[in-house]
């Protein structure tokens, strides 16, 4: 197989058999949480579950300052390596091209050198995020294999797609290859593991939100 | 002209002065990509070359690579270069014809067998010899015979480097490259559809002046194909800052913004172009506005339509994205439903649990 | 009679597991943010504390029995099915370091209502046979007494006897017709009577037509404590029987964190139909009041004072303002403690953690977090409006050697009531 | 622009409106080194223009800011070269042509004197040789 046998099986067959297993994968994943069900509330309402719903879904992306002073390095972490890798993800005119064909749409594009600085960053970022999993007593504690494979799958297209970006190494066609490659591990294995949280936390939000807004509590 | 001068003394002979060869030098030099420090060596050792013989076998092929080569704008070097060689077969270039032209060959052949320098431009019938035939011998026969008694082999164009336009999809006649077949020779791949002129000159040139060049692992001599025309490309800026041709007639291509969009495979191509340029060094591909198209690698025919961007997926993902979606809703549904009955059973067997259920010794 | 199984707990964890639960599991990415936001962790620094943690069995059931993978994996083999043991190995976790008060539910990024599912678990806890034996020994008597503190009807009478001498006022039971029916916690019965003078007082003056029911006088449900719904709802059941009995509007909720939870929220879920009836924390009727101009002030509370906000009825309740509103009208120097309200740290002792003597040295221990608060603000007396929260408080004083005065806010109010 | 005032077809996209590389300045900034060098260590040094990527128009741009300084050869070898002077003293601007006047190479040297500019010991020989044919030759004839 030619660098560039590779580079077209990994935009054809295998970037189709990625998309088939994540959409699919994700779809089921959905299905096995929402249809668990869940008992209607018989208490007076105080409030709206859909409004209080609502509004966690984007009030729990910003900490309270209590957490903010005792939790600082894993929200400001995470909130670098989350926004870099939207940046980097969505960003991208190559990576624009692709969400435009799959759906249509499209949306202007960052200069291709800031999407390169913003990926180190990211990767400094997760690197960061590693050792501190490592070193912290609590998330040592709590990470199992599924944590470090969910970390190593989302660090690998960032660092493929710098080696691809700067071609080092590798000739051309088979880094892009490579790069594209690796997005497509992290696609398969998206809805199987840990990733899946960037779907199911709407989810998440939303149910803690509704239980809360029809007490009318705040959450 | 003998063959058993060298190079120096046949240019003396000709009268050519030493500032004619040196001018000659540098821009070879250029022309090969080397820093303008080799200048003296590649004048030392060409001036010792001895004329070596060279037999130029074309296959499947359009002659668009010969074309390029004697449209070569730099008639001097050419005369220069052809002056270096003895080009003793050619078929397209050769007066001899028929029995003659066949009798040049192994002439040429039996005289320097095993020193020979062996260009091939075109690709070779896998399948079905018959599907081409000089002189009633095949093309593999052909390829062979002349290969087994070369010093060396240079692939002249994407059809005999690659497979080329006959290997595209379906290859009707199983066109394979040179490199496929021979195995057991040094072979110098120069790809292009065709090459740019000035690049097979040069790598002839550099391969008389320092022997077999360093190769890629498409075995490309690194001093042409070690660049990608994106790297090189003077559009390379507006791609760094964002600034793409959506059509051949928006304001992005008015503007000369970069062609990615537009299916550009400057990216994942090696080759000269952006720097060389051609027709007297005047522009190339996507200086006039047009994407390139990667003549030099692999499969360029096939790999995933010109005008689509490399980042594109080469199959319809939309569609299968729906696909997808459908089929996730069928087993979801079942396996969903799965557990729901699993979570009723529980509920179904839930003992009412009183006061005394609670302490284990009780 | 059966007794406890770990058939019997596993069954129940099967039942508890439902869409929010396996959408919180999906999404936990182990960031650890939870454990800086519960005070067993940070008073100790020990790992094991990490709220979601505590949730491991749940969570295993979840996965095993609840997702496609983890069924083939546990069909495989490959993954280790929960045992009995592992349940007792939790039974500490699950109830002698958490008090429910919700904080982790408010701090996890992805949204995790943690809270929710520790109360889910303890049903299978329980029924496992893995409740903390104090805690049964409560809910025995709850059950079969009818207050978890052994308190019986004479006791109480005894105590509207004593309240209708000193303050020369009527306390009304067993009123037919009357609209709101009050409830007690027995720890106002036994250790704080001025409540029940302090309401009967108030309502007098603002003319509201309240009873205490000699069936139904104890607020509080250890079943919801110790997470057996099915003796929840039998506790909640013997208050519906005695407002329908009554024909009140409103259920009134005590000075009491988790007997408002109770019987507000969870109640009319427990007994499976909605109420006829309207429930109301005593702190949502007095701003009632408070708000119709019907509480007339004589003085006001001139020490430095600061609100502790109960949980289930600040965090999980919602009744954040109204107690501020009314403190302001009672105290003109009301300072707040930092993080107050939704976000104030729990004493310690909620969730049925007052009750397990087990816990008692680490909740003592944890009470470090609540004077932190206190010590950054130098107050005079501390407000709160929960009598477990009180006791708490006042134990956590002690052992910290701080001379603070606990105040209830209903009595607080009826001490500066204008007479007439 | 035509002389009717309408763009010229196809104007826009060549030399004024293409992109800078970027590449011109630290070219200057080479040839600033290879003078001091130079001056320093006697170190010659040689550019080829060819091997750096420039945009339409960018070329044209150097030269301009290179100039013209003392010196304007031109050779007659093969086709024609011309060697300049640029403005700056030691920098020179080597431009080989073909028969046909096109460009075949381009170089900026950074010297005392371009090599291919000094007479060529060879050449010298050989014109050593013609000379004295030349002169025997007539001396025979005389």
């Amino acid at each position: 197989m030619t660098d560039t046998e590779f580079l077209l099986w990994v935009r054809g067959p295998a970037f189709s058999a990625a998309t088939f297993i994540m959409c699919a994968g994700l779809v089921i994943r959905f299905l096995e949480i929402f249809l668990l069900g869940r008992k209607a509330d018989l208490a007076e309402a105080r409030g709206s579950a859909a409004a209080g719903g609502f509004r966690t879904l984007f009030r729990r992306s910003i900490p309270d300052a209590g957490s903010f002073q005792r939790s600082g390095f894993t929200i400001v972490s995470g909130y670098i390596f989350h926004i870099g890798l939207f940046i980097v993800i969505f960003l991208f005119v190559p990576h624009i091209l692709v969400f435009e064909t799959v759906s249509g749409l499209s949306w202007p594009g960052l200069p291709s050198n800031i999407i390169d600085a913003t990926n180190v960053v990211t990767m400094i970022a997760l690197l960061a995020v590693l050792i501190h999993r490592v070193k912290d007593p609590v998330m040592r504690m709590l990470s199992e294999f599924n944590d470090y494979l969910v970390w190593f799958v989302t660090f690998l297209p960032l660092l493929t797609g710098y080696l691809a970006f700067h071609r080092v190494a590798l000739s051309a066609p088979m880094l892009i290859g490579l790069h594209i490659l690796s997005v497509e591990l992290l696609m398969v294995l998206f809805p199987f593991t840990k990733l899946s949280h960037a779907f199911t936390l709407w989810m998440a939000r939303w149910y803690n939100g509704a239980i809360a807004g029809y007490k009318g509590v705040q959450s | 002209m003998s063959k058993d001068k060298t190079l120096g003394e046949t240019l003396q002979e000709r009268g050519i002065s030493r500032r004619s060869f040196l001018k000659f030098c540098a821009t070879t030099a250029s022309m090969m990509a080397l820093p303008p420090a080799m200048i003296p060596v590649i004048a030392a050792t060409l001036e010792k070359l001895r004329r070596p013989s060279v037999i130029w076998l074309s296959f499947q092929e359009c002659t668009g690579c010969t074309e390029s080569l004697t449209r070569s704008h730099s008639a001097t070097i050419e005369d220069l270069i052809f002056d270096t060689i003895s080009l003793d077969y050619h078929h397209t270039l050769q007066a001899a014809s028929g029995s003659a032209a066949e009798q040049a060959r192994e002439e040429a052949m039996q005289e320097n067998y095993g020193n020979y320098i062996l260009v091939v431009d075109g690709s070779i019938p896998g399948e079905n010899n018959g599907y081409s035939t000089i002189a009633g011998i095949s093309n593999k026969d052909m390829l062979l015979e002349v290969a087994a008694g070369a010093a060396a082999i240079v692939a002249v164009g994407s059809c005999a480097t690659f497979g080329g336009i006959p290997h595209a999809d379906p290859n009707p006649t199983g066109a394979v490259s040179v490199s496929d077949l021979v195995k057991d020779k040094a072979i110098v791949n120069v790809p292009g559809c065709p090459p740019i002129p000035a690049v097979i000159t040069g790598v002839l040139v550099q391969f008389l002046t320092f022997g077999l060049p360093e190769l890629d692992q498409l075995g490309r001599p690194a001093a042409f194909y070690g660049n990608s025309i994106h790297d090189r490309c003077y559009r390379r800026p507006f791609y760094d800052k964002g600034l793409f041709a959506n059509s051949f007639d928006d304001e992005g291509a008015k503007k000369g913004w970069c062609l990615f969009k537009l299916g550009c495979k400057g990216p994942t191509t090696y080759n000269a172009c952006a720097t060389t340029k051609w027709n007297d060094g005047t522009s190339f591909p996507i200086e006039a506005g047009h994407p390139c198209l990667g003549c030099s690698e692999p499969d360029f025919w096939d790999a995933g339509g010109f005008y689509k961007a490399l980042s594109i997926p080469t199959e319809d993902i939309g569609k299968t994205a729906v696909y997808a979606g459908a089929a996730g809703l069928i087993a979801g549904a079942a396996i969903g439903a799965s557990l729901r009955a699993r979570k009723q059973s529980a509920v179904k067997n839930h003992e009412r649990v009183t006061i005394d259920d609670l302490d284990q010794e009780s | 009679m059966s007794g406890p199984s770990f058939q019997r707990g596993y069954n129940a964890l099967k039942e508890e597991i439902d869409a929010p639960t396996a959408a919180f599991f999906s999404s936990c990415v182990h960031c650890g943010m939870c454990a800086e936001a519960c005070l067993f962790f940070t008073e100790t620094r020990d790992p094991k504390y990490t709220p979601i943690h505590k949730l491991e069995p749940l969570r295993k059931v979840w996965k095993q029995e609840y997702t496609f993978w983890g069924k083939l994996g546990k069909a495989l083999g490959l993954s280790r099915p929960l045992t009995d043991q592992d349940l007792a190995d939790w039974e500490t976790l699950a109830y002698d370091s958490c008090t429910l008060c919700g904080r982790c539910s408010m701090v996890c990024p992805v949204g995790n209502d943690i809270t929710y599912m520790i109360r889910k678990m303890r049903e299978g806890m329980a029924a496992a046979g893995h409740a903390p034996k104090s805690l049964i020994g409560a809910t025995r008597r709850a059950v079969t007494i009818g207050s978890p503190m052994g308190v019986k009807l004479p006791a109480l009478q005894a105590q509207i006897r004593h309240t209708e001498k000193e303050f020369d006022i009527k306390v009304p039971v067993d009123v037919e017709g009357a609209e709101y029916l009050c409830t007690l916690s027995s720890m106002e019965i036994m250790n704080f009577p001025e409540y029940i003078g302090s309401i009967a007082r108030i309502f007098s003056l603002a003319k509201v037509s309240w009873t205490l029911s000699s069936k139904a006088f104890e607020a509080t449900n250890s079943g919801i404590q110790i997470g057996v719904s099915d003796i929840a709802a039998e506790l909640v059941q013997r208050i519906v029987d005695a407002a329908e009995e009554l024909k009140v509007k409103a259920v009134i909720s005590p000075e009491c964190g988790h007997a408002y939870m109770a019987i507000r929220w969870d109640g009319p879920n427990l007994v499976g139909k909605p109420f006829n009836f309207r429930v109301l924390h005593i702190l949502e009727l007095l701003d009632e009041l408070r708000a119709q101009g019907r509480l007339k002030m004589k003085d006001k509370e001139a020490r430095k004072v600061t609100y502790h906000d109960p949980c289930q009825i600040s965090r999980r309740g919602g009744i954040i303002d109204q107690p501020r509103k009314l403190i302001n009208m009672v105290a003109d120097n009301f300072v707040e403690m930092p993080e107050a309200g939704k976000m104030n740290w729990c004493c310690g002792a909620g969730g049925g953690v007052s009750s397990n003597e087990r816990a008692d040295d680490l909740r003592l221990k944890t009470f470090a977090r609540k004077k932190a608060q206190l010590d950054a603000i130098n107050v005079d007396a501390i407000v709160s409006a929960c009598s477990n929260c009180r006791i708490h408080l006042e134990e956590g004083l002690e052992e910290y050697h701080m001379e603070l005065p606990l105040l209830s806010l209903t009595e607080t109010i009826a001490e500066h009531l204008a007479e007439e | 622009m035509t002389a009717n005032g309408m763009p010229a077809p196809g104007f826009e996209a060549s030399a004024p409106c293409a992109p800078p590389t970027g590449n011109l300045v630290p070219l200057m900034h080479e040839i600033r080194h290879a003078l001091t060098r130079w001056l320093e260590q006697g170190e010659e040094h040689v550019i080829d223009l060819r091997s750096i990527p420039l945009a339409p128009g960018e070329e044209d741009r150097l030269l301009a800011q290179l100039g013209e300084g003392e010196v304007n050869a031109r050779l007659s070898i093969q086709g024609p070269s011309d060697i300049i002077e640029t403005r700056y003293p030691g920098v020179w601007l080597i431009t080989h042509y073909n028969e046909n006047e096109s460009i075949m190479g381009r170089f900026i040297e950074v010297c005392e004197v371009p090599g291919i500019l000094t007479s060529q010991a060879d050449d010298i020989r050989a014109g050593l040789e013609r000379l004295e044919d030349q002169l025997s030759n007539a001396e025979t004839t005389a």
